[in-house]
């Protein structure tokens, strides 16, 4: 397990390490929008194709951020829900409440999950898009030796 | 596979259990004839000769009339199957009293899908016979006369193979049971039209002229298109009249649901029996099951009158757009005259007897429908006025022979209308019939004499014809008669009671009482201007001196026997044909559709005016007309004669000094007319044709041309090709998208 | 203590990411990525996504940065063809235009995070009894291997696409 | 486990293969027999037809008359799908195996589009097949996707393959532009739909296409994620705002990949629109409540209100300027392409559909949508077909004048074209007239008739672009100088037998649309 958060984190109770977080939801999901827009801002603005595909991966990343933020909260309703099983335990609760606690665990645990995984196949889309975005700028860059995007305007109206 | 081929063609394995059954399967030769004509002039004209595909032609076309015909006795003779109804409740009697037994052949299911149906059917009732019996006919008569008229042209197998392709795609608009298939037709009879306009393309004008025409009936598709939607909206169904038993069998076998023994709009609107105070509509003569049907198709039970009759109102005035363009009424006129470039043989048939009549055709076929709507039917009949003076008025200043020809077919097509609006569909059609009659003979008369004159068609330079041509001026003479309305003539009857109607209207409708007035007067100017124009053609083409150049002259001659042929047999129908009258006139309900005297007592049972009353009241007014209409007719007449035959009057002829000589003359009458009537009308001419110019051809067409390329220009500098331009406007895009569901 | 990691993390990913977006030279935008590639890695242990973090290190900051960084080199534009590479007022519509669509994305956002959300965002994890601590590889494994197979053998054939495409673009001779 | 399931996705399977074989063929091939590559291709394309019919009888067979569509849910409900394994990954449907359809014919019309002696550019190699083969491959995924991240990999797929198969014509330089272009704007949009995505799983936690029905108190962020998701959609469509790269790329791109861009990659992202429109745009009011151990969930459809009178925005705009600005190309390629425009303009018309619209409707309105799609492909396909036969001295011939007198020298072929023209231009009896008529049919039954009246308007004007190219094939005017240059075609009996063949299916689709439409 993620050992060396330690170092950051106090155990918040008898040894847990626990990943409790004191920033909000709302401050990673701005920052994620906050790059998407800086993102879109280089697509828009920056007149070399590189910089503009570079621009797309600063948006992919902000896509990133905040599936995996979202998939932190599922998972922190996961944990909500496995601690009230657990005191559901302690005061003896009939067995079916602790299973359907338990069970609803398990469920937003495994859709918090989905979002991890979200975002690993963003990272092989934007491998995938990069190394053929680069293919193409080198084949262009060969014939053209442009990769300015106001020489790319052979073809208008 | 037979299982399959059956599912797909019911109609055509169906056994039969029908007397009509036979016929109903030759009814689909009629229009398929024609297209067996096409196909082989079009993928074997380099195989066969000139003179085969000039044969194949005009024998598929005569076959088709062969076929019509003897369908349309089998109709006619035809009493012993009783499927008396097709109308039910309102016209059930006539129906009774004189029999003619529509076919309704059903070949298959063409399109069923999203709820919507539309068949492949035939349908052959008096209206469309009688329709299929003209067009054939003239048709036939026509392609006799092209295999001499096209004789010399290098594309001779082309011109037939369109013809027939034209043909084909008029019995398909004039036989098909559902205004799909109506629309297909009315598309097709459009392409034909245009190509055959286009014929000669290596003349830059001519392929323009037929672009234009295109362009124009398009603007009228639309209106049509909008029409079907309203009427599918309204009806829920596209069939005129419901389908025969073959067709809702089949259903079964497509496992898709079918609706509740389908109906046709026709027979909903003959259903439609009265509205009521409340303003709800009931239905009249029908039965529970038809109750619902009507609910499930409308989607309530019972529902106002105002929205029902704004609806079909809405839908009537859409699919009359339509035929405004299709029968070149007023403001979308302006292509046929210039349709004028094709071969004369086609103008006589596709722009004068046929294709720019299915607009009449059309409003005809839905007369049931447009009986609802007063106020479009006022309007069709102020258009078809308007249309009809107007262009008379222009004809009277041209000197294009096929120009004179032209704008009259316009100023024809205006009376038509103009008897469709006033209730008498029948006569509209009656003057469809002798119009292409007396119209196509005019046509092809024109057609030999341009061939005579070495392709000359200005009448200024012709002249003194008729010692050189002498069954083209007799034969000509014929059809100008009919078309000035000379009593007896075939036009005389149809036009003369169309404005017989009109005058009566005036006395009988007591809301638009004077505006009938008002139609009727112009409607007699109109007629004037006809007698006149029409015998100005004939004095300046075959009276006077011959006005041709000498290498002309010396080539003068009468056309070949193919091309006089149809000209005597047009000339016997233009001189006999309207003593049909007296079944358009005197049987009730003639073509399934109100007669004049109908426009009287509609309403009969409520009022209570005696039958022997009214036909007094009509026979009186017919009377007044008569008068009115022979003094027109042959004033009009006379005056040309005076005019151009006794003092050789040629306009804007050779030298200024036309002029001195006429105000030196002494004659009056002449002087009045150059001075006054003369200068008044070509001023008044003028000044429609300015009209035209500026409004029709500068305000619409340029306008939109004009407007149609500035915004193109504009959205054009948006598509700068600048990538980076382009992820702006993805940006933009997204955020509008986001912006209208924050404010929603 | 985790929010001035947080804090410090996202500053380093803002200033990057701006720094990346206005450098006029690319070798130092691409330059800039690997800040901006370590700052998302903290963010993403900071969310428990280790296997993420180390995934963003392994493959963004190790191939797709120097990839980029190969092209540039390979392609070496002169300095002149750098130098007009600013258009002051594209520059700052852009700016604006896509501020404005963050500005816009971000308060639907908040409007759709629910105090709940917000509340269990910050709720300590805990593994139950012999399951896996959230965001490991094993409790990855098991919904990509189950839930999400399809896409993860779809996956392959994207990158046979890419394989492909490399291929056809690049090859000097075909 | 359920691997049965698999079978519906047996001509994905033969098209990868199919692929993968192509690939490997082209190792062992001389250089000169490289045009078996593309007949093989084609071959799996036709395999994958054979496949798509065994399947589609299968479901026949059990249903009696296959379902247009399939409701995710409602399938997972009845025990058809497993939901643990593969479940909510795909749904096929008759709607999807119609998009399939479409799709595997532009694979098979792009693979013959190509010359198999140009071998100076990357056209003809082992790669550039497979890649059409993958391309196609992930069309067919993207038609039937059912959760956003098959659908999200199934776009890619697809995106990926036509990016670089744009830019595949090495030796022209539009090529590679189009191709640069597609990429980065192709990235972008994706971009906004990874985001789109991402929102909509932080408000549900569900990737599933119905996601949008758990919204509850979340509804901004999914609104914010649908209007994000549709950027990206809506994009690969073409429709207004998002259509800037449409003619560019079209007319840099060779020929053949054009078509399958106009085509499959168009069908494609409609199957998503659809599936959005009927699936995601669904909502649940409340949070489902139990009564007697029963969930009872109520459906209302706020986002699909929402959408409405956006989609029917987006579409007349969409038409419009498609129309408009075609109207001034001289190239036909480009006209092509803002005519494709267009048609996506009047295919959003058939997804206005009204809130309280049940299942009957929708199939109608899925009805008119596939058949349009249909129609639109083979004309299309056609036009682009011929279009990439002229050529001369190895330079394509894509403008107005190049057409002229066509007629005389090649009349089957211009036959061909003018029959798509007119169709493209909804004139009765081609299939093009059904197609319009349908979809605007369901707009007028949706309550949007103004919007129908506005599609009619502009279908009559893009008659005279459409009749420019006829004009100059059958009656253009002879030069002063004699007859301009003879338009040239090369001859290549494969791609002109598919030409004929779709020529011949647009007039069957127009006289006997009975036959497409009674498959469902």
């Amino acid at each position: 397990m993620n050992a060396w958060l330690t170092l950051l984190e106090t155990p918040a109770d008898g040894g847990q390490l626990a990943g409790l977080v004191g920033f909000k939801l709302a401050s990673c999901i701005a920052l994620s929008c906050a790059i998407f827009a800086i993102g879109a801002w280089g697509v828009l603005a920056r007149r070399n194709i590189l910089l503009m595909l570079i621009s797309i991966e600063l948006m992919l990343n902000a896509v990133m951020l905040a599936f995996v933020s979202f998939a932190r909260m599922r998972a922190g309703v996961a944990a909500e829900y496995t601690a009230a099983a657990a005191k559901a335990l302690a005061e003896g609760a009939p067995a079916e409440a602790i299973a359907g606690l338990q069970a609803k665990s398990a469920i937003w645990t495994t859709s918090g999950a989905s979002g991890q995984i979200f975002g690993l196949f963003i990272i092989a889309v934007a491998a995938a898009e990069a190394a053929v975005g680069l293919a193409i700028v080198i084949s262009y860059y060969r014939h053209r030796a442009t990769v300015d995007t106001r020489d790319m305007t052979t073809m208008k109206f | 596979m037979l299982d399959q081929l059956r599912d797909l063609f019911p109609g055509w394995l169906a056994r039969p259990d029908h007397y009509h059954t036979w016929y109903e399967q030759m009814l689909c030769l009629i229009p398929l004839l024609p297209l067996l004509g096409f196909l082989i002039n079009a993928f074997a004209r380099k195989t066969i000769s000139r003179g085969a595909s000039g044969a194949v032609a005009t024998l598929a076309a005569a076959m088709a009339f062969g076929v019509a015909l003897l369908c349309y006795m089998a109709c006619a003779i035809d009493s012993q199957v009783a499927t008396v109804g097709k109308y039910a409740g309102m016209v059930q009697e006539h129906l009774q009293s004189r029999p003619f037994q529509p076919m309704h052949a059903f070949y298959g299911t063409w399109l069923d899908v999203g709820g919507f149906r539309a068949n492949f059917g035939l349908y052959m009732d008096e209206l469309s016979g009688l329709m299929t019996l003209v067009v054939t006919g003239v048709g036939t008569l026509i392609h006799l006369y092209s295999t001499g008229y096209m004789g010399h042209d290098k594309s001779y197998a082309r011109y037939f193979a369109y013809l027939n392709l034209f043909l084909f795609a008029m019995l398909l608009l004039v036989l098909g049971d559902n205004l799909i298939l109506t629309f297909v037709g009315w598309e097709g009879v459009g392409l034909c039209s245009y190509l055959l306009i286009g014929f000669w393309y290596t003349d830059g004008d001519k392929a323009a002229a037929g672009m234009k025409a295109f362009l124009f009936n398009r603007v009228g598709d639309l209106g049509f298109l909008l029409g079907i939607f309203t009427l599918i909206a309204v009806f829920g169904t596209v069939d005129y009249v419901a389908p025969p038993e073959a067709a809702q069998a089949s259903s079964a076998v497509m496992r898709v649901p079918a609706p509740p023994a389908p109906k046709g709009m026709l027979d909903y609107a003959a259903n439609i029996k009265r509205i009521d105070p409340n303003g709800n509509l009931t239905l009249g003569q029908v039965d529970a099951s038809q109750k619902l049907d009507l609910s499930g198709t409308v989607g309530k039970a019972v529902f106002p009158s105002w929205s029902f009759k704004l609806a079909i109102g809405l839908a009537c005035l859409l699919l009359f757009v339509g035929a405004m363009g299709k029968s070149a009424q007023l403001p979308l006129y302006a292509w046929l005259p210039d349709a004028m470039a094709g071969p004369t043989p086609v103008s006589a048939l596709i722009h004068a007897a046929t294709m720019v009549t299915a607009g009449v055709y059309m409003v005809a076929r839905l007369h049931a429908l447009f009986l609802f709507s007063p106020h479009v039917m006022m309007f069709v009949a102020f258009v078809g006025t308007a249309t009809a003076i107007f262009a008379a008025l222009i004809g009277l200043t041209q000197t294009d022979i096929k120009k004179v020809l032209a704008y009259s077919t316009v100023s024809q097509l205006g009376y038509m209308f103009l008897a469709a609006g006033a209730g008498a569909f029948s006569l509209a059609i009656f003057h469809v019939v002798t119009h292409a009659f007396f119209k196509a003979l005019l046509f092809l008369g024109a057609g030999s004499v341009i061939h005579g004159m070495s392709d000359e068609q200005d009448m200024r330079k012709m002249g003194g014809l008729r010692k050189h041509m002498p069954v083209t001026f007799v034969t000509m003479l014929i059809g100008s008669l009919a078309l000035a309305g000379f009593p007896f003539t075939a036009g005389w009857f149809s036009k003369d009671t169309i404005l017989a109607v009109v005058l009566a209207k005036s006395h009988d409708d007591p809301s638009f009482g004077s505006w009938w007035m008002a139609l009727y007067g112009l409607g007699l100017i109109a007629a004037f201007c006809t007698a006149f124009y029409t015998f100005r053609l004939v004095g300046m083409t075959f009276f006077g001196a011959c006005r041709a150049d000498e290498k002309t002259k010396a080539h003068i001659h009468e056309s070949p026997a193919v091309m006089t042929i149809p000209l005597i047999t047009l000339a016997a129908f233009a001189l006999l044909a309207g003593w049909m009258w007296h079944a358009f006139f005197s049987a009730p309900h003639f073509l399934g559709m109100p007669t004049p005297l109908d426009n009287f007592n509609m309403n009969p049972p409520e009022i209570g005016v005696e039958a022997t009353e009214a036909q007094e009241h009509w026979h009186h007014v017919h009377l007044v007309n008569l008068g009115w209409t022979s003094l027109a007719a042959l004033g009009g007449i006379a005056l040309a004669l005076v005019v151009y035959v006794a003092k050789g009057f040629v306009p804007k002829g050779e030298g200024g000094n036309v002029f001195t000589t006429l105000s030196r003359n002494k004659f009056y009458l002449e002087a009045f007319y150059d001075k006054i009537v003369s200068n008044a009308f070509i001023l008044f001419a003028e000044l429609m044709h300015v009209a035209d110019v500026l409004l029709i051809d500068t305000l619409l067409v340029r306008g939109v041309a004009v407007a149609t390329r500035w915004t193109g220009a504009a959205l054009r500098s948006l598509q700068s090709g600048l990538v980076n331009f382009y992820a702006g406007g993805v940006l933009v895009g997204a955020l509008v998208i986001l912006y209208l569901l924050l404010l929603s | 203590m985790v929010d001035i990691v947080f804090i410090l993390s996202a500053l380093l990913c803002l200033a990057s990411a701006m720094t990346i977006v206005t450098r006029k030279n690319p070798v130092y935008a691409v330059i800039f990525m690997l800040p901006f590639f370590i700052g998302m890695a903290i963010l993403f242990v900071l969310l428990s996504a280790p296997f993420m973090a180390a995934m963003q290190m392994m493959v963004y900051g190790g191939a797709i940065l120097v990839v980029f960084l190969f092209v540039i080199m390979l392609i070496n534009l002169r300095p002149e063809e750098l130098q007009d590479d600013f258009n002051f007022t594209a520059y700052i519509v852009s700016a604006l235009a896509g501020g404005f669509m963050g500005g816009l994305v971000l308060s639907f956002a908040l409007k759709g995070i629910s105090p709940g959300m917000a509340s269990a965002f910050e709720h300590p994890l805990q593994a139950g009894e012999g399951q896996p601590a959230f965001g490991s590889i094993e409790s990855l494994a098991q919904p990509l291997f189950q839930v999400h197979l399809v896409p993860f053998e779809l996956v392959s054939i994207l990158i046979v696409v890419a394989l492909l495409g490399a291929v056809i673009l690049a090859k000097k001779r075909v | 486990m359920n691997w049965s399931q698999l079978n519906e996705l047996l001509p994905i399977g033969v098209v990868l293969t199919t692929s993968l074989v192509v690939v490997f063929l082209s190792l062992v091939l001389a250089p000169k027999d490289r045009y078996v590559l593309s007949l093989v291709g084609v071959a799996g394309c036709i395999l994958g037809l054979l496949a798509l019919g065994k399947n589609y009888h299968a479901l026949a067979a059990e249903y009696g008359q296959p379902p247009v569509f399939f409701n995710g849910l409602a399938r997972v409900a009845e025990g058809a799908y497993n939901p643990v394994l593969l479940g909510g990954a795909f749904v096929v449907d008759g709607f999807g195996m119609s998009i399939m359809a479409v799709a595997l014919l532009a694979g098979a019309l792009a693979l013959l589009c190509t010359t198999p002696h140009e071998d100076d550019s990357a056209l003809s190699t082992g790669e550039y097949f497979g890649l059409i083969l993958l391309a196609v491959a992930g069309m067919m995924l993207l038609a039937v996707a059912h959760d956003f991240l098959t659908l999200l990999i199934s776009l890619e797929v697809m995106s990926v393959a036509t990016y670089i198969l744009a830019g595949s014509a090495r030796r022209d330089v539009r090529s590679g532009e189009s191709a640069l272009k597609y990429l980065v704007l192709g990235a972008f949009s994706t971009a906004f739909l990874m985001f789109g995505i991402a929102f909509l799983y932080g408000a549900t936690g569900s990737l599933a296409m119905q996601a949008p029905l758990v919204a509850g108190e979340h509804l901004p962020l999914v609104k914010a994620a649908l209007a994000l998701i549709l950027v990206g959609v809506l994009f690969k469509v073409g429709a207004v705002p998002f259509h800037s790269w449409v003619p560019d790329v079209y007319e840099g791109a060779p020929t053949g990949i054009t078509a399958l861009m106009a085509v499959g990659v168009k069908a494609a992202a409609f199957a998503v629109v659809a599936r959005l429109c009927f699936e995601a745009f669904n909502m649940v009011k409340e949070l489902p409540k139990v009564i007697n151990g029963h969930r009872f969930i109520e459906i209302v459809y706020p986002l699909r209100e929402g959408w409405l009178s956006l989609f029917a925005v987006l579409a007349i705009l969409t038409m419009a300027l498609g129309n408009l600005l075609a109207m001034h190309q001289n190239n036909v390629k480009r006209m092509l392409a803002y005519s494709g425009i267009a048609h996506s303009g009047y295919l959003l018309l058939a997804f206005l559909v009204t809130p309280k619209a049940g299942g009957a409707e929708i199939t109608q309105h899925l009805q008119a949508a596939s058949f349009y799609l249909l129609a639109y492909g083979v004309m299309t396909l056609g036009a682009f077909g011929v279009l990439s036969l002229m050529r001369e001295d190895g330079r394509p011939m894509e403008k107005m004048e190049d057409f002229t007198g066509l007629a005389k020298e090649h009349p089957a072929l211009a036959l061909c074209m003018a029959v798509f023209m007119l169709s493209l231009a909804g004139m009765p009896p081609f299939a093009g007239f059904f197609a319009k008529f349908l979809v605007f049919k369901s707009a007028v039954s949706s309550g949007y008739a103004w919007a129908a009246v506005l599609g009619i308007l502009t279908s009559v004007a893009s008659l005279y672009y459409y009749l420019r190219v006829v004009v100059r094939m059958y009656m253009a005017p002879a030069g002063a100088e004699g007859e301009p240059a003879p338009a040239r075609c090369r001859y290549a009996w494969t791609l002109n037998l598919l030409i004929y063949g779709t020529g011949a299916l647009t007039l069957l689709l127009g006289l006997l649309p009975q036959w497409l439409s009674r498959l469902y």
